[in-house]
């Protein structure tokens, strides 16, 4: 009942957090926002593919701020390279081997690539195993591979616990 | 009853939407029966509509209890009531006819009839200037689909011009009422009357640009002489049923001519006053002229029909460049007489492009239709009908207008293309239907029977042209009234004294 | 000023030089695949320092917490990656050359047919050859 | 003096706008136009935000948040119509 | 009283023979006589009060403002033609009766001839000029019906399309004249109008009047030169030309001649007009007749010549002359039916009307000849008959006018030839048909017709006798009575005897008889001189005029109407231009005195910025894609312009359009040709469409400039105003959308619902023609689900559809409302559409978009039906405020349900649209792909 | 700013205007937009410009004009239904018309360019 009720409990969470950031945290809005949630999630519900979902939410958070961060740090980067000579600049095509399985976590890992410091994901190889990834400098294509896999998709594997 | 004035649009609304959801989603006797309940609705409200004006005066209807100028004014006069009249009546010939089979020939042909009622009524209807716009591009928008009804090259080819062009139409009428919104400040056609004398300096030379603007707009959809060459393709390549609907469609300019350039922009307008008289003259003199040309260069039934609607729309469009109350009043006469002709004239055709194989309604000897008897002698009572001989109503129209020319003395200019174009038609309508009926090649006659509800639509119509004779008295009474109504404007008590403006 | 409105001012200068600064990258860069990285990562940080501007200001200036913009972060910063990956798709489908030097460029057209890579990573082969 | 940070900062924006309306018109590539008028949705959240800010409303979010969201929609379709023609298959 | 009946009796007698169509053909034809007999006989009772010059009359109000009354009355002249109409149509009755075949459809021939009868009884009895005209044209149109009655010849069918063409074109005319004497005159009653002669006369309108009622008049009783089309309404049987050619028909024209005798004649044009008119059409009608083989071709231009002499006898303009037309129209009507008839039998019996195989008949039909030969003896003028006493009239009155001074003298002579030559064809028709020896190739052996075919042919005979023996007792009176009507003065002394002694008309008489045996005899030089000119066939000459003309107007029309879009478009937007600017030029200054904003760097970026998007459009045009990116720059930067100039409304109702608009720009990319020329029309156009863009644009421009500098008083204050107080909303714009302006919405969404119908339509059993590469020949990529694009999508919808609530709620306060929210949930479906395919969303969201439309208007329809509950007007709304504890003050408006109606129409309109679209590619696309 | 805003919609217009006048569809349709653009800010011009003043009340001491602004949406979204339509009869022309000449027939240009072509293949 409460499964047929709530498909999606934790996006009807997100939804009212949304509600409340638009509107303003007040009990009329809570109410609103709630029943708007639920309603939402029910018509969006049938929409929705299964996914993993989130085991450990409080490393999901550190994992945001810390792509926040690395957002922060790698624009400062990325402008240094654009201010600099093009002649300087080392382009180049990675492609990564991928531990991590399933498509949200992978989704999540692509968007993170693509967000941080002068990487963007490409595409990725039709049985997922491998993610191509465009780098705006390339120092050494190893660092690139292991940064990525430390520092992001360790933690996803992590967090989507598979 | 309080609302009896806004029926005409909601009735076709609801009835179309109504045709979009179950039970009566599917082209089957179920909608049709809503579709005929509906028009037949349609038909008592315009009739119980024009006996309460004619008895009362005229009706008004503030959208939302808004008080005019701000609300949306819905204003039933002597004029719109007959006109309302008109168009039920040829909704519902053109509703029967098409459920005798030509409605399934694809789909939404009920619910889009419906909105183009909604539109049709709605224009007829309302006392905004930007309502009328809303309006406008609903009956345009229920009669894009429409003329693609039943599929094939020549209705897209045709459609897309038709489509083209009056988007072009569109986008001149809503600078047009842009100018005006922003020199009258006010879109309540009444308060624009009002405020139309006030108008000076440069102001002035904008709002003359603006009402300039809307002759082109009205001209188009009236079909006037440069606008017209969507008319002649966009009639002859439309279903039958469509044809005969589309007939009341370049009325629908003429009536807006009246309503805007007779009333906001006539006698009383100071410095606008019969702004659009010096360009309407001439474009509707020539507008005659093509159409007579037009017609005898007509090879088919239906682009002689059409072009013989571009002849009455000639005669009407010099009616409108002459403002008078006579020269109103017959050109109401004859814009009645016109529509039910024309579209006569239109369900006929269809029932003898159906009957007559390979040829359609080419004017070539071809295998005979299947009952000629009575398509002959439909044919022959519409052909009179059309060229304006007796006893049908075309002669009373037509002589209606010669009178008031001659009382504006403008009979040296209007009589000879007006008798020069009865004869073309004589000449060319004779010519047609002893080709179509009596130039039979040899060979067996074809086996498709018209649907008896097509002859019930036809019927229809044949009986409003009988009804204009037989009543004709009380009808010229009541299109003079009328014309003395549309030119004494809307009373203005209803209008806030001193208001924003 | 207050010490608000002078952070807000730092924020926004930021966010303008950001914005700028991706602009510049977008005319300046030499292929479209190194011009992806100016608008998905500069523009976008650009905006969010005007987004946290525009929150402070409203919060000084009376209208209560309105922590609105960040829904406008939060779309842009779940969008950007999907939109350069598509641009990214739609170059390498339409075989957009890379810049002369570009290295590993051969995986191009495998990232374009969704292979495998053929060889493993990282390893000299893989070295454009100029 | 906040009102001179918006303005300047404002024609930062806009010759953002600008130069990204150059690599619209140059090229070469359609890709890159495409990129192009990406950026120039997202510098146009910019300006608007600013707008807000400078008239002190709020009546200006609902715009930049629609531009979010809309100058995403549109660069999908027209990356998805480079990819497959049929952007609605 | 009497009158009306007259009229009607025969009018109902139209049904008569269709409803007794089924009982055999006797029958038929007495039902018909049924009508028309008891019409004569009312007509026949009223004979006393009319010679004694009374005049029945009846009125009934019909359409007032046009002059148009039911108005009838029967004086002498009335009378007659009544008593024409009705005898010789009853003989024709019982004529027709034997004459028509087994397979001539019986009823149908004497509906029309009754038809016919009506409104040829109907133009007599006119009391009412445009009543007259009504029956005037009726008889064009019943004529029409017979002369075309074997409508499978093709002679038939022409010859009663010219007799239309041109009676037709003549009652035009006589419309036109009709309604200018009614104009003069004050009045469209007939006998009031008779009263003012002079009036009419001295009018200034009085020549056009003239020229126009002669035209109507002359074309109708065919008067050289409008006399062609009569002899090929000889087409028709046989009956219908003794009816129409003798008594009816053509007399109408005399007979309004006749008629405006008072009011139009007595002057220098009549005279001139008429009598000349009159006597060409005399001599060219009796000539001509002499060289016709065809039986009825020599009936019919003596016909032509006959009712010349009637024209000729109504110009000279004395009141003696008027008497003798009278008396002849008489006559004429009397032996000319006979003579039809006869010839008819001939016919009938013997299967060829050609003179020159017709001989010796005599010894066949005994009978039949006598009769034929006494008529037509009658038609020749030979003393003792009819025909002779109204010949001598003539002759009298030719030699009395002088209005030619000395050349006065032409007329008698003119009229003597006239009269040999008739005497000429009547003895052809005599001695070539019943001697001159045996007859040749006959197809069938000729004998006397059925008893009662040839008892008309002898009530006819048996007049023309009568008539021509005791004149002043067979018709004295009725001649009297006549011409009193005619003249409407006191008829001078006319005396009615065989013989008046030995006088100049007498020796005219002789002179005439004389010199037509002469013709007679030596008609073998005259054959031979005709021989010698190609004989002209009108029907030829008219059919090839009509075809002329119309190829000729087929010419023009295509030249002018060559279906190209691009000059429609081209010379309505040039009209537009011109009207536009033409008030301009007047304009003193174009900036006005309203204070301007300041402008700034920013918006001079965008401006150039859009100018140079707009540019780079038509620059594009050709190169398609791009021409689309550069009109999303033109439409975000409008959107942004609406944002800065204080819309946020607009600003979000154009970006969330502009977005739908490019998914359905790259799906017409997708299937429109990938390629187009540079240049699409010749560089001389294309430099004067600029041309033309370039003033449009500038006049737009100065007018919008104009407009922009001026102040305006405008009815916004009231909305802001009451906009709160009245509508419960803040948001100003949406409170008019909603409430002050609901209907215009409500007319809105339904264009939106239309639309999407339409385009529904449009993509019935299209097979679309879908590119299998890109325009760069790049085949499009196999990979049909982006992971990364669907999973995103997919994410935002909550997302994207909680916006879209967002935006719909605080719509009535703030920016936003239910078109723009429903767009945004829109739009958020199609992302989904876009990311997984039709096919997908089609087995997780099962929705009936049409019936989602249908919902969302009938939601905004309730919600403004709901207010007549309340005893309000349509979409009057309602709004209050509510106390919740714990939650506050909130307010619910009927507003909210409108636009909830609005939210549910623009989704189903939208998606119908698009994904309709997309559904019909998907299954092309399984096939195509699948190759 | 008023004049930078007469000078834009005049090339709206001219821009839209010419592109009307072309003979193939879509650059018809791309040119209707554009005019749509043009008498949407036409229309807009009619209540005059105001910065700082959105018609939502309490916002700002002086309102711009809400009657244009209300006008404007009406037309925006019709114009969006009409656009909609035409480009879809401008694909269901092509594929009945087999072209997507807005008059059914090639131009004059293809069909001589088509018998310029046929003629060099000829010689060859
Ligand atoms: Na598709
Ligand atoms: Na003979």
């Amino acid at each position: 009942m409460i499964k047929r009720l709530f498909p999606m409990p934790i996006h009807t969470l997100i939804l009212l957090l949304v509600w409340l950031f638009l509107n303003d945290f007040s009990v009329g809005h809570l109410i609103l926002g709630f029943i708007i949630s639920v309603g939402i999630c029910l018509i969006a519900a049938p929409l929705m593919d299964e996914h993993p979902t989130v085991k450990r939410p409080l490393l999901a958070l550190r994992y945001a701020l810390m792509v926040l961060l690395d957002i922060i740090k790698s624009n400062f980067e990325v402008a240094v390279r654009v201010l600099s000579p093009n002649a300087s600049l080392r382009p180049g095509m990675v492609a990564l081997p991928l531990d991590l399985e399933g498509e949200f976590p992978l989704a999540v890992l692509a968007s993170t690539i693509s967000l941080t410091p002068g990487t963007v994901s490409v595409d990725f190889s039709e049985d997922m195993k491998w993610l191509y990834v465009h780098v705006l400098h390339i120092d050494t294509e190893e660092a690139v591979i292991h940064l990525i896999k430390q520092r992001y998709e360790q933690p996803l594997k992590e967090i989507f616990a598979c | 009853m309080t609302h009896l004035p806004i029926l005409p649009v909601l009735v076709p609304l609801v009835t179309g939407a109504l045709m979009l959801i179950p039970p009566f989603n599917e082209v089957n006797n179920r909608q049709r029966a809503l579709g005929t309940l509906a028009s037949l609705i349609m038909l008592a409200v315009a009739a119980l509509l024009v006996i309460t004006v004619d008895r009362d005066g005229t009706l008004l209807y503030a959208v939302g209890e808004w008080q005019p100028p701000f609300g949306i004014l819905l204003v039933v006069d002597r004029l719109s009531a007959i006109l309302l009249l008109l168009t039920s009546v040829l909704v519902l010939a053109v509703q029967l006819y098409a459920s005798g089979g030509d409605d399934a020939e694809g789909r939404f042909f009920q619910p889009l009839l419906m909105f183009q009622a909604m539109g049709i009524q709605g224009a007829f209807l309302t006392g905004d200037i930007f309502n009328l716009f809303v309006f406008f591009e609903v009956l345009l928008i229920a009669s894009y689909g429409l003329v693609i009804h039943g599929g094939g090259k020549q209705k897209t080819a045709a459609n897309l011009h038709y489509v083209i062009l009056n988007l072009a139409g569109s986008a001149l009428f809503l600078i047009g009422l842009g100018i005006l919104y922003g020199t009258f400040g006010t879109l309540n056609m009444a308060d624009m009357a009002r405020v139309a004398s006030s108008i000076e300096g440069g102001d002035l030379t904008l709002a003359k640009a603006g009402a300039l603007l809307l002759v082109i707009v009205f001209g188009l959809k009236s079909a006037m002489l440069p606008l017209h060459f969507w008319l002649p393709k966009t009639y002859a390549a439309s279903p039958a049923a469509v044809a005969a609907l589309f007939a009341i469609m370049t009325k629908v300019g003429i009536y807006s001519l009246w309503r805007v350039h007779g009333a906001i922009f006539g006698e009383q307008a100071g410095g606008l006053a019969n702004v659009a008289l010096p360009w309407l003259w001439p474009l509707a003199w020539l507008t005659l002229l093509m159409g007579i040309i037009a017609v005898l260069a007509s090879q088919t039934l239906r682009s002689l029909a059409a072009n013989l609607v571009i002849i009455s729309v000639g005669s009407l469009l010099l009616m409108v460049a002459m403002p008078s109350e006579q020269t109103t009043s017959a050109g109401l006469y004859y814009l009645l007489h016109s529509t039910l002709a024309t579209a006569l004239v239109f369900l006929l055709a269809g029932m003898i492009v159906a009957q007559r194989g390979k040829a359609e309604d080419r004017f070539v000897a071809a295998r005979a239709v299947s009952q000629p008897l009575l398509l002959g002698s439909l044919f022959f009572v519409a052909a009179l009908a059309l060229i304006g001989m007796p006893p049908l109503s075309g002669f009373i129209g037509k002589a209606l207008m010669m009178k008031a020319a001659l009382q504006q003395g403008e009979a040296g200019w209007i009589w000879p293309p007006l008798l020069l174009a009865s004869l073309a038609a004589l000449l060319v309508l004779s010519r047609a239907g002893s080709t179509l009926f009596w130039r039979v090649r040899d060979g067996k006659p074809g086996t498709a029977q018209a649907h008896p509800l097509q002859l019930v639509g036809v019927g229809v119509l044949l009986l409003a042209l009988v009804l204009m004779v037989v009543g004709a008295g009380w009808l010229t009474d009541y299109t003079a009234a009328a014309a003395q109504g549309l030119y004494q404007g809307i009373d203005t008590r209803v209008l806030p004294t001193g208001g924003a403006s | 000023m207050s010490l608000v409105e002078w952070i807000a001012s730092f924020l926004l200068v930021m966010g303008g030089v950001f914005v700028l600064i991706g602009a510049v990258g977008m005319v300046k860069l030499p292929d479209v695949y190194t011009r992806l990285h100016a608008p998905t990562k500069a523009t976008t940080l650009g905006i969010g320092c005007i987004l946290i501007a525009s929150m402070c200001l409203h919060a000084v200036r009376g209208e209560g917490f309105a922590i609105q913009e960040l829904v406008i972060s939060l779309f842009l910063f779940i969008t950007a990656p999907v939109s350069a990956y598509m641009i990214a798709k739609a170059a390498l489908h339409r075989r957009v050359p890379m810049r002369d030097g570009t290295v590993n460029m051969a995986l191009a057209e495998q990232a374009r047919e969704r292979q495998s890579p053929t060889a493993v990573p990282g390893s000299a082969t893989q070295q454009p050859s100029e | 003096m906040l009102d001179q940070v918006l303005l300047g900062v404002a024609v930062l924006v806009g010759l953002a706008l600008v130069l990204n309306a150059w690599r619209l018109i140059i090229g070469p590539t359609v890709t890159d136009r495409i990129l192009a008028l990406d950026t120039m949705y997202i510098n146009c959240i910019a300006l608007i935000i600013l707008l807000g800010i400078y008239f002190d409303t709020s009546l200006f979010f609902e715009a930049a948040l629609l531009i979010a969201m809309l100058g995403f929609v549109g660069t999908a379709a027209l990356s998805k119509y480079l990819l497959r023609g049929d952007i609605i298959e | 009283m009497n009158v009306l009946w007259i009229l009607l009796l025969p009018m109902l007698g139209i049904m008569a023979p269709l409803i007794t169509a089924r009982m055999g053909r006797t029958a038929c034809a007495w039902a018909t006589a049924i009508a028309p007999f008891a019409a004569l006989v009312i007509l026949l009772r009223q004979t006393p009060k009319i010679f004694a010059g009374e005049v029945d009359t009846w009125w009934q109000e019909w359409i007032p403002s046009l002059g148009l009354n039911l108005s009838l009355h029967l004086d002498g002249l009335a009378y007659l033609f009544a008593l024409l109409i009705l005898g010789i149509g009853l003989l024709v009755i019982l004529y027709a009766r034997y004459y028509l075949s087994e397979r001539d459809s019986m009823p149908q021939f004497y509906a029309s001839l009754i038809f016919f009868m009506t409104a040829m009884l109907g133009v007599v009895l006119s009391n009412n000029l445009i009543q007259l005209w009504l029956f005037w044209e009726l008889t064009s149109i019943s004529s029409f019906l017979l002369i075309s009655y074997w409508s499978y010849r093709s002679d038939a069918r022409k010859g009663a399309r010219m007799a239309l063409a041109v009676t037709g074109a003549g009652g035009l005319a006589l419309l036109a004249a009709l309604l200018l004497i009614g104009h003069v005159a004050g009045t469209y009653e007939l006998r009031e109008v008779l009263a003012m002669g002079d009036t009419l006369r001295f009018s200034d309108y009085y020549p056009i009047i003239l020229v126009l009622f002669l035209l109507g008049t002359f074309t109708k009783s065919a008067q050289f030169p409008f006399h062609f089309w009569l002899p090929h309404a000889m087409a028709a049987p046989t009956p219908v030309s003794s009816y129409l050619h003798s008594a009816t028909m053509v007399k109408a024209g005399v007979f309004l001649m006749a008629r405006f005798y008072p009011v139009l004649a007595d002057t220098d044009f009549w005279f001139i007009a008429v009598s000349l008119t009159g006597m060409a059409t005399l001599l060219v009608g009796a000539y001509t007749a002499l060289f016709k083989h065809d039986l009825k071709g020599l009936l019919a231009y003596s016909t032509i010549s006959h009712l010349g002499l009637i024209t000729l006898l109504l110009g000279l303009g004395s009141d003696l002359a008027a008497v003798a037309a009278v008396f002849h129209i008489i006559n004429h009507a009397v032996f000319k039916a006979s003579l039809f008839m006869a010839a008819g039998i001939i016919d009938h019996e013997s299967g060829t009307r050609d003179m020159r195989k017709l001989n010796g008949l005599w010894n066949y039909m005994p009978i039949t000849a006598t009769l034929a030969m006494v008529a037509a003896a009658s038609m020749a003028g030979v003393p003792l008959l009819n025909g002779f006493l109204s010949k001598e009239m003539m002759f009298a009155e030719t030699l009395r006018q002088d209005t030619l001074g000395a050349l006065s003298w032409w007329i008698p002579l003119l009229a003597t030839i006239g009269g040999a030559l008739a005497v000429a064809y009547s003895l052809r028709f005599m001695h070539d048909v019943f001697f001159n020896g045996e007859p040749i190739d006959l197809p069938k052996t000729p004998h006397e017709p059925p008893r009662y075919m040839r008892v008309p042919v002898e009530v006819l005979v048996v007049l023309c006798l009568l008539v021509g023996i005791f004149p002043q007792f067979m018709v004295g009176d009725l001649l009297n009575a006549a011409s009193g009507a005619v003249l409407q003065r006191p008829v001078p002394e006319f005396s009615l005897s065989i013989w008046h002694g030995f006088n100049v008309p007498l020796a005219m008489s002789a002179a005439a008889v004389t010199c037509g045996a002469l013709i007679y005899i030596n008609r073998r030089h005259l054959f031979q001189f005709q021989g010698q000119f190609r004989e002209l066939d009108a029907k030829l000459i008219f059919e090839g005029a009509v075809q002329q003309l119309v190829q000729r107007m087929t010419a023009v029309h295509e030249w002018i109407e060559n279906g190209s879009l691009q000059r429609a478009m081209f010379l309505m937007l040039l009209l537009a231009l011109a009207m536009m600017a033409s008030p301009l030029f007047s304009m003193l200054a174009v900036e006005g005195l309203r204070p301007q904003i300041p402008t700034n760097w920013v918006v001079t970026f965008c401006t150039g910025l859009l100018i140079v998007s707009t540019i780079l459009t038509v620059w594009w045009s050709h190169r398609r894609l791009r021409a689309l990116l550069a009109l999303s720059v033109v439409g975000l930067i409008v959107s942004i312009a609406f944002a800065y100039f204080s819309a946020p409304d607009l600003a979000l109702t154009q970006l969330s359009v502009e977005v739908v608009t490019i998914l359905l720009f790259l799906l017409a990319l997708f299937f429109l040709p990938q390629h187009s020329p540079a240049l699409d029309s010749s560089l001389r156009v294309i430099v004067r469409d600029l041309g033309v863009a370039t003033l449009f644009g500038s006049v737009v421009g100065t007018i919008c400039y104009a407009m922009l500098t001026r102040p305006l008083t405008s009815i916004s204050d009231f909305f802001l105003a009451n906009s709160k107080t009245g509508g419960g909303g803040t948001n100003v714009v949406n409170v008019i959308l909603v409430d002050f302006r609901g209907f215009d919405t409500l007319g809105e969404i339904t264009v939106l619902g239309i639309a999407a119908l339409g385009i529904y339509k449009l993509l019935a059993r299209i097979a679309l023609a879908m590119p299998s590469a890109d325009s760069n020949g790049i085949p499009w990529s196999k990979e049909r689900r982006s992971v990364l694009l669907a999973l995103v999508s997919q994410s935002l919808l909550p997302l994207a559809l909680l916006v879209s609530m967002y935006i719909f709620l605080r719509g009535h306060n703030m920016p936003g409302g239910g078109f723009i929210a429903g767009l945004i949930t829109a739009i958020a479906l199609i992302q989904q559409y876009v990311a997984h395919g039709v096919e997908w969303m089609k087995e997780r969201m099962p929705i009936n978009y049409q019936a989602l439309i249908a919902s969302g208007l009938c939601i905004a329809i309730l919600s403004g039906v709901g207010s007549w509950f309340f005893g309000h007007n349509f979409l009057k709304t309602w709004y209050d405020y509510f106390y919740l504890p714990g939650v506050g003050k909130f307010e619910l408006a009927s507003a909210m349900v409108f636009d909830l109606g609005v939210y549910l129409t623009v989704i189903g309109a939208t998606l119908l649209i698009l994904a309709n679209l997309g559904k019909m590619t998907t299954s092309e696309r399984l096939r195509a792909g699948d190759q | 700013m008023e004049f930078s805003f007469a000078i834009a919609v005049g090339f709206l217009t001219a821009a839209g205007v010419f592109l009307m006048l072309r003979g193939q569809t879509f650059p018809v349709i791309l040119g209707l937009t554009l005019l749509s653009y043009a008498t949407n800010l036409f229309l807009f011009a009619s209540g005059r410009l105001v910065i700082n003043g959105a018609a939502i009340l309490g916002s700002s001491e002086n309102y711009t004009d809400p009657l244009p602004q209300a006008l404007v949406l009406t037309a925006i979204v019709i114009g969006f239904a009409m656009t909609a339509f035409v480009i879809i009869l401008a694909i269901r022309a092509r594929t009945d018309l087999g072209n997507d000449q807005v008059d059914g027939r090639e131009s004059a240009l293809d069909i001589s360019a088509e018998y310029k072509s046929r003629k060099e293949r000829r010689e060859s």
